[in-house]
């Protein structure tokens, strides 16, 4: 890993307390090279989510705040900074959970994605027709409300919608959740994509390791609060413990979901 | 014959009147979320400096142009009214991003009193006037046709074309409109409209500034018909039916709840108010709203109420 | 220090009903000032403290009992519901109530209503008056037969009030009584006058009170009601009714409850001279004389000679309990000798209480705005004690009946 | 294909009643938008049923046809054996059928607890005044849901959040939380709608087994919706297959893997 | 480091369910209640029983009452005033029309007739939600207040339409002198929290609170949204009603429709987000400060201007108290925007993990 401070983003030693009472990032620090994917992995709760939204600067509606340390995007403090200033500098987050805007219809849920472009109309539609390229299905419910399309569309509209922003910088908070295996490979693809296209960089949140560690160049696996393994993906994809706890591979290969008969303990790298 | 005709054009124009000011609630309730009880003490503000300006700038020139002062007036209280949507924003909504409903209504019944207070305070509580050369005597028109002929109101018909006007404009803006759409998203989700880069602070301003200059026209035409003082506040309350049985998310709703609600309680005060004593336009337009939502839970034009699981 | 005799002052100078309410106020104070630069009652100077209530009757109720601990002897409600919310209070608190024109009707029945003091006219008086008025401009009151008296009333008991003795007249002259509520504020008024446009009552009598009134005249204008077919109540016949409708309410008439505006009595330029030109007035110096004003103004010299009416018997120089304020006000005898002394010449008539009757006077004359200020064009009435003592003293047997309230005695009332 | 000799897919040990819910032509349309076209299958007792397909194929309207949120326009659906009329949820809850939603619907305001405690609403008797005065009966029955209760969060395993407010927890233990409001209900039927989504390997072990030993102990039948393939294999004994409103398939696991329909509209060549 | 529940362990279900769960709280609130019903009424003066201390109570008591309904089963309502107002007049009428009726019965009786009525306008609550309902039960509010101002039969024909009541004797207790109304709201308030503070931890409460946070979901489990809103509204009415009974009985003793206008409506629905929603404790504090605030600015802000040498005028200093009002409520909800209450709770966890940050 390269000095942090040369890093596209780098997060330093941060610590978020939601609430004025609970703590629940305690030093959190990592960093996101220029063009890189990198994967934040870790179990429910490990802070994944928080992690990205002080990033994005998204904690204040949740009522949370970083308290110490620092973030800095392209060498810049961003605590100060809007969520709107983020996305202007080319930042923009997927949340987790979708929200879409659920009375506006999937393409004005599109096109609101690029409220801070302003390389003209021409420009605009070319994004959109390139996201309805990825995602066909999208086309298809162009006029529906968001909030009366299934679930995995409205991840699809979510996930399209950054990408109108014409992003550098996309945190991903669990892109592939409820899609289809089909969709979530696309995700992917798409994302390997821009990325070797585009030179966007990628921050992603997933549960789904294997994938995540598929198209990821580096990892970070979180745990309570704290990052406890980082490493290149192909690195922690051979680690034994990763194996076992979040590939779900143990000696024999992958076992089958009904065979394993014991609930059992969490492998804790703190405890 | 006649007089029934009078009283559904009597009751169309305060429709329309109340349309004026069921249009502030829409407007910021649709761009974001905020069902916005202050509305009713915007319009006293906006009123009541429109009166003042416009009463201090007659003094002034030496009351030889009212044209002028009434201008400077508008000037003035337009940016009244810029001043207290940069206001609610930096002070107020800014450090409420995210939160529910019945929050953001109750912090907007705190801006009411602090509207009164500021604005009694500076402009006064007395009762003032303004003067934009309104037409106040009616016209009998359809003498030869109808018995009687039919009393009108130039008055009347000037403030409902100029809430016309409004509505129509606000209408285009809000669908047509990229910063429209921004508006509508900011009001479905603050979280995920600041995710795609909206900045709410801005967006706030815009929108209680259009809210502002609506309370400002709704203002003038209410304060010229009635006196500004602080009764205005109390138009709010009888606008409400109109914003809930036209929709909350509808522009147009609103001025067809506004008609739909000043013609029903003209009427019904007229024709069933004497056999039951009276005074029963209030509630009637409340129990007409009521039962027009046990048909359409959300408005004749708002959008559907999602529910989804 | 007990050398001074504290007179709580409620006020509404904020909301709604602020533009009536401040003047008011403003005479109120400006008379208790210039009492004390007279220097006081018999040397007993007078302490005062505002409390502002809003017009809401909880509000009052909170500044009645504040005020009491600060020694209050005397209590102006200032507000339909108040006067109703305290009278049973008044009477445990030995605190007398002064109503000058306002407050229950049937309270003008001292032994009953003990504590209650509807000085100088109650609504049935305002009622009564009103139809005398309109007998009159009709030729007669036989020449009322088949006309048609609309009441546009403010939606509350102060609305309300009137009702009776209009009813009771209707009976008595055949005309035909239009009762239109109007909710308050009162700022909604057009199904109304839509409904006068189509009737067409003879006559409109306008029971309303803050922006009622001037939203009344508007739509009066506005349906082409002539204006001087309107007689307000006196509450509804002052300079912020009629003063932004300007040249609109030409014609309008209402009832003066003696007073109008007394720009040019002396107690005005003497109060001008002895506070205003010294910067020691209360209001804005061009207020003062205007009819709310004077209403204030009266409202505090009853309330004065009420206790220096006390002071004859219980001790001059001294501060009266409120007991001994109650005699006082229960035995004023202000004759036009003594208005004279006090420079309301011409402002009013002279009032004299009784232990049973506690209203002293039921003078009342008839006021019209010419389009830019109030002047009298009528002379004076008085409510006609062959309608209203009955009425009276139904409602306050009835009120005695529902509180277990014996009358007062012959040998109470002399004590 | 559609139905199969119940002998034949029984699995060792597992033993599978009768029909308990069979749908018939069912078909749903909002507006527009068919959601379900022509729709039967049947569900039989005991056994885990999943329902596949890809985003939008209309799975989780399924599921709000079977418990009555949806009603559709066309179509019989057989309760044991009777045909079912118009129904609210509520009654489908009267009948036993419980559900997870998609979109974690928890109640946000109210704790672990009580979410999990509203479960038992249709098994508590007592009126409200005896509640009001909170006197033996409905002291006593609350102490006894409560107990029911806490072997429900002992199973869960989430002992240590029991009094945290929902609306504060992670994603994943929301989907537990959830899924142990639907237990109290101590269901005959159990829908889940994506039970695992968005969670990472391990936990999905403990959620699969979690749903095996619900069916094992309490018998009860459960109808699966979920996107990862492994699991739907591995734990279910029959499959439906959708796409696009219709049904393109219906089998064991294996037969399902295999149909070139389902390979093509959902899984891909990669499974 | 005195604020803990360290040692103190439960050993059943039923200790784990109790209303404080906290040793320390418990006591707290029991020596506030027996300070309330012995100290209090040592030390207070007649301003504070008359002006303060009772219509604090009483609308303590609507407010939770409104609570009930708002807060925990999530149905905004304006109309909180017209159940007030309905019952009053309903103990009004039980009072006068039926000889020898119990002073107690009576207002319990009133309560019953606002329940009545809560259930008939909580109708609309099955269909139409949100702040739609909110605005449609000022139709309930705007009918009320016209029916008692229009139909004599409600006010025993009293011309002016305001009515009053007769001595208050309850059981043969005269009560009269401020201390004993006093004493007397404070009994009803006590009860009543305390059966609300029982139904809200009981599954009719969590039937509530389903309703209030999804309500859908609430349905799948087999809530049966009619029962669960239409109770929520009876018992919330019958609370407000009871309140509304003391208000006008105990407080004003006359009254007119005025006295539960729409203004009461919105008060109370102030106290209750201002309070703290779903709280039984933040109906308190919401009453204390919607009730206490007014009068201490009045009070304070001229002592205020007299110690810096200015002398405000009355209009100055009541525009000045709407400014602080408003800005102060404000200011409570950007700090909390759950309300008083859940400030309290902060406070009490920050208490709790002291002298440590977290
Ligand atoms: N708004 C909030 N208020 C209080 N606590 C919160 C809030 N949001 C998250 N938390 C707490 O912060 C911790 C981390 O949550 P976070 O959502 O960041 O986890 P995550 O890693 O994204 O988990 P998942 O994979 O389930 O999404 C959790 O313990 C959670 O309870
Ligand atoms: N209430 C509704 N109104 C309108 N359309 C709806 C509604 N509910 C579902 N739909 C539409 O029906 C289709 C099926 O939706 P459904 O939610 O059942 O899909 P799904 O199979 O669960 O997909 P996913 O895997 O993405 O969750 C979608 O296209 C959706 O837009
Ligand atoms: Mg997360
Ligand atoms: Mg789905």
């Amino acid at each position: 890993m390269n000095a942090p401070n040369s890093a596209f983003l780098s997060v330093n030693n941060i610590e978020v307390i939601y609430n004025h009472v609970i703590l629940v990032l305690k030093g959190v620090s990592l960093s996101v090279q220029e063009g890189s994917i990198v994967a934040l992995l870790g179990g429910n709760g490990a802070g994944k989510t928080t992690t990205l939204r002080a990033v994005s600067n998204l904690l204040k509606g949740e009522r949370g705040e970083v308290t110490k340390g620092s973030v800095e995007y392209k060498g810049e403090r961003v605590e100060a900074m809007t969520p709107a200033d983020l996305v202007k500098r080319g930042v923009v987050q997927v949340m987790e959970g979708r929200h879409c805007f659920g009375h506006l219809t999937i393409e004005e849920n599109l096109r609101t994605g690029a409220y801070t472009r302003t390389d003209g109309k021409a420009a605009v539609e070319e994004t959109l027709e390139k996201v309805y390229n990825y995602f066909p299905r999208l086309k298809t419910r162009r006029n529906s409300q968001a909030a009366y399309t299934s679930g995995g569309e409205q991840q699809m509209c979510a996930i399209g919608r950054a990408l109108m922003a014409k992003p550098r910088l996309v945190l991903l908070d669990e892109p592939s959740m409820g899609l289809a295996p089909l969709i979530v490979e696309e995700v992917f693809e798409i994302v390997k994509d821009l990325n070797a296209k585009e030179k966007v960089s990628f921050l992603l949140a997933e549960q789904n390791t294997m994938v995540a560690l598929r198209y990821a160049d580096f990892g970070y696996i979180m745990e309570n609060g704290r990052i406890v393994m980082e490493g290149a993906a192909s690195e922690l994809s051979n680690n034994e413990d990763v194996k076992e706890f979040y590939l779900g591979l143990s000696g024999e290969g992958r076992k089958s979901f009904r065979e394993i008969k014991h609930y059992r303990r969490r492998k804790r790298w703190l405890s | 014959m006649g007089f029934f005709i009078e009283t559904m054009l009597g009751g169309l124009m305060t429709g329309m009147l109340y349309s004026l000011v069921a249009l502030g609630f829409v407007l910021i309730f649709k761009a974001s979320g905020v069902f916005n009880f202050a509305q009713g003490a915007m319009v006293l503000v906006a009123a009541l400096a429109m009166a003042r300006f416009s009463e201090w700038a007659n003094a002034a020139l030496g009351g030889d142009s009212l044209f002028l002062a009434n201008v400077i007036g508008i000037i003035g209280a337009g940016v009244v009214m810029f001043i207290v949507a940069w206001g609610v924003e930096r002070f107020v909504l800014r450090k409420l991003v995210n939160q529910e409903g019945a929050t953001l209504l109750m912090v907007t019944l705190g801006i009411a009193y602090v509207l009164e207070g500021l604005g009694q305070t500076f402009f006064g509580s007395e009762i003032y006037s303004i003067n934009v050369g309104m037409p106040k005597d009616p016209v009998i028109m359809f003498e030869g046709l109808i018995e009687g002929g039919v009393m009108i109101n130039k008055e009347d018909f000037i403030a409902a074309a100029l809430a016309a006007v409004l509505v129509g404009g606000l209408t285009i803006f809000f669908q047509k409109t990229a910063i429209g759409r921004a508006l509508r998203a900011v009001a479905d989700d603050h979280q995920a409209a600041q995710s795609v880069g909206i900045p709410l602070n801005k967006t706030w301003v815009i929108v209680w500034c259009v809210a502002g200059l609506v309370a400002l026209v709704a203002g003038i035409i209410w304060g010229s018909k009635m006196g500004v003082q602080f009764s205005l506040v109390t138009v709010a309350l009888r606008a409400l039916p109109v914003v809930i049985l036209g929709g909350l998310t509808s522009v147009p709703g609103a001025i067809v709840g506004g008609l739909i609600i000043g013609v029903g309680e003209k009427l019904s005060e007229v024709y069933i108010g004497p056999m039951v004593g009276g005074g029963i336009e209030i509630w009637f337009a409340y129990v007409m709203a009521l039962i027009v939502l046990l048909f359409r839970p959300q408005g004749l034009f708002g959008e559907k109420i999602i529910n989804r699981v | 220090q007990a050398q001074e005799q504290f007179f709580p002052v409620l006020v509404y100078r904020t909301g709604a009903y602020a533009a009536n309410g401040n003047p008011w106020a403003n005479g109120y104070v400006d008379y208790l000032k210039f009492i004390n630069s007279q220097g006081g009652i018999n040397g007993v100077k007078l302490s005062f403290e505002e409390c502002e209530f809003g017009y809401a009757t909880d509000r009052g109720v909170e500044c009645y009992e504040r005020l009491k601990g600060k020694n209050a002897t005397l209590f102006q409600s200032l507000s339909t519901g108040v006067t109703f919310a305290l009278t049973d209070k008044a009477a445990v608190d030995k605190i007398p109530l002064i109503t000058a024109g306002y407050g229950r009707s049937e309270s003008q029945d001292g032994s009953v209503f003990a504590w209650n003091f509807p000085l100088l006219g109650s609504y049935w008086v305002g009622a009564d008056v009103a139809i005398q008025h309109i007998g009159q401009q009709e030729g007669g009151l036989d020449k009322l037969k088949g006309k048609k008296i609309a009441l546009v009333y403010h939606d509350s008991p102060f609305g309300k009030e009137p009702i009776p003795v209009l009813q009771e007249r209707a009976k008595l002259h055949g005309f035909d009584l239009q009762l239109l509520p109007v909710a308050h504020p009162g700022v909604e008024q057009k199904a109304t006058w839509l409904q006068i446009r189509r009737d067409r009552p003879d006559h409109v009598l306008l029971w309303g009170w803050g922006v009622m009134n001037s939203t009344a005249i508007k739509e009066a204008q506005a349906t082409g009601y002539p204006r001087e077919k309107m007689l307000g109540i006196w509450w509804a016949g002052a300079e912020p009714d009629v003063k932004d409708v300007g040249a609109g309410a030409k014609g309008y008439s209402a009832l003066a409850l003696q007073h109008g505006a007394e720009p040019n009595s002396k107690v005005v330029k003497d109060i001008l001279a002895a506070l205003h030109d010294k910067g020691q007035g209360t209001g804005p110096k061009e207020e003062v004389g205007s009819v709310l004003y004077m209403r204030g103004l009266i409202s505090a010299m009853l309330g004065v000679e009420g206790v220096r009416q006390a002071q004859e018997r219980y001790g001059k120089g001294k501060v009266m309990t409120g007991e001994q304020v109650r005699w006082g006000l229960e035995n004023l005898n202000l004759d036009q000798a003594k208005l004279d002394g006090m420079g309301f010449a011409g402002v009013m008539r002279p009032v004299q209480t009784t232990c049973t009757d506690h209203m002293g006077s039921s003078w009342v004359r008839v006021h019209t705005w010419d389009g830019s200020k109030w002047g009298f064009t009528s002379d004076w009435y008085q409510a006609d004690d062959k309608v209203l003592r009955p009425m009276v003293l139904e409602a306050a047997s009835k009120y005695a009946a529902e509180k277990n309230i014996q009358r007062r005695t012959a040998e109470q009332c002399a004590q | 294909m559609t139905d199969m000799n119940p002998a034949a897919v029984a699995q060792p040990g597992r033993r599978f009643g009768d029909v308990i819910l069979d749908l018939q032509n069912i078909s749903l349309r909002f507006g527009g938008v068919k959601a379900l076209t022509d729709i039967s299958f049947n569900i039989r007792e005991h056994e885990v049923r999943a329902i596949i397909g890809p985003n939008g194929a209309g799975k989780s309207s399924m599921l709000n046809v079977i418990n009555g949120v949806y009603h559709p326009q066309e179509g019989k659906i057989m309760f044991r054996g009777e045909e079912r009329k118009k129904m609210e949820p509520h009654m489908a809850a009267q009948q036993g059928i419980a559900r997870t939603f998609q979109n974690i619907a928890l109640f946000k305001g109210m704790s672990v607890l009580d979410n999990i405690m509203t479960g038992r609403t249709l098994k508590m008797k007592t009126n409200i005044f005896q509640q009001a005065l909170w006197i033996g009966a409905a002291r006593n029955e609350e102490i006894a849901h409560r107990e029911k209760v806490e072997e429900i969060i002992d199973f869960l395993e989430i002992q240590h959040i029991r009094k945290t407010p929902v609306g504060a927890l992670p994603y994943g233990l929301q989907k537990r939380v959830d899924l142990g409001r639907a237990l109290a209900m101590e269901p005959q039927i159990l829908l889940l709608d994506e039970p695992m989504a968005g969670m990472n390997v391990e936990e999905k072990q403990d959620m699969c087994r979690f749903i095996l030993d619900i069916s094992d102990q309490f018998g009860t039948t459960i109808v699966l919706i979920e996107h990862d393939m492994g699991v739907v294999m591995d734990i279910s004994d029959r499959v439906v297959v959708l796409d696009y409103g219709k049904k393109i398939g219906d089998g064991t696991p294996d037969e399902v893997r295999n149909n070139q329909d389902v390979i093509n509209a959902y899984l891909g060549s990669g499974h | 480091m005195i604020y803990r529940e360290n040692g103190q362990f439960k050993t059943s279900y039923l200790a784990d369910q109790q209303i404080f769960t906290i040793a320390q709280d418990k006591w707290f609130v029991l020596g506030l209640i027996a300070f309330a019903a012995i100290g209090v009424p040592l030390l207070a003066d007649e301003y504070l029983f008359r002006a303060v201390l009772i219509p604090f109570l009483v609308l303590s008591l609507a407010a939770l009452g409104v609570n009930l309904l708002v807060g925990y089963c999530g149905q905004i309502t304006l109309g909180a005033g017209a159940f007030m107002a309905i019952g009053a007049y309903a103990a009004y009428n039980f009072m006068v029309r039926i000889d020898g009726m119990p002073l107690i019965l009576a207002m319990l009786l009133g309560g019953v007739a606002a329940a009545g009525f809560g259930i008939l306008f909580g109708i609309p609550s099955l269909r139409v939600r949100g702040l739609y309902l909110a605005v449609a039960t000022l139709a309930a509010q705007f009918l009320c207040d016209w029916a008692f101002l229009r139909i004599g039969w409600f006010t025993n024909n009293s011309s002016s339409g305001s009515v009053s009541v007769a001595k208050l004797d309850a059981f043969g207790w005269i009560i009269d002198s401020p201390a004993e109304k006093y004493l007397f709201c404070l009994a009803f308030v006590v009860v009543f929290a305390l059966l609300a503070k029982n139904l809200t931890r009981a599954t009719i409460g969590r039937q509530w609170m389903a309703i209030r946070d999804m309500d859908v979901a609430a349905e799948v489990i087999g809530i049966r949204p009619m029962y669960a809103k239409l109770s929520a509204f009876a018992v919330s009415s019958f609370v407000v009603g009871v309140a509304g009974a003391l208000w006008g009985f105990v407080h004003l003793g006359s009254w007119e429709p005025a006295a539960f206008s729409v203004d009461r409506s919105f008060q109370l629905l102030f106290m209750v987000i201002i309070g703290g929603m779903g709280s039984i404790m933040g109906s308190f504090f919401g009453a204390a400060f919607i009730v206490v605030l007014p009068i201490f600015l009045n009070q304070f802000l001229p002592f205020l201007g007299s110690l810096v040498g200015v002398t405000v005028s009355t209009a100055g200093i009541s525009h000045a108290e709407f400014i602080i009002f408003g800005s102060l409520i404000i200011f409570f909800l950007i700090v909390e925007p759950h309300g008083l209450a859940r400030l309290w709770s902060i406070a009490k966890q920050k208490l709790r993990l002291w002298p440590f940050p977290h």
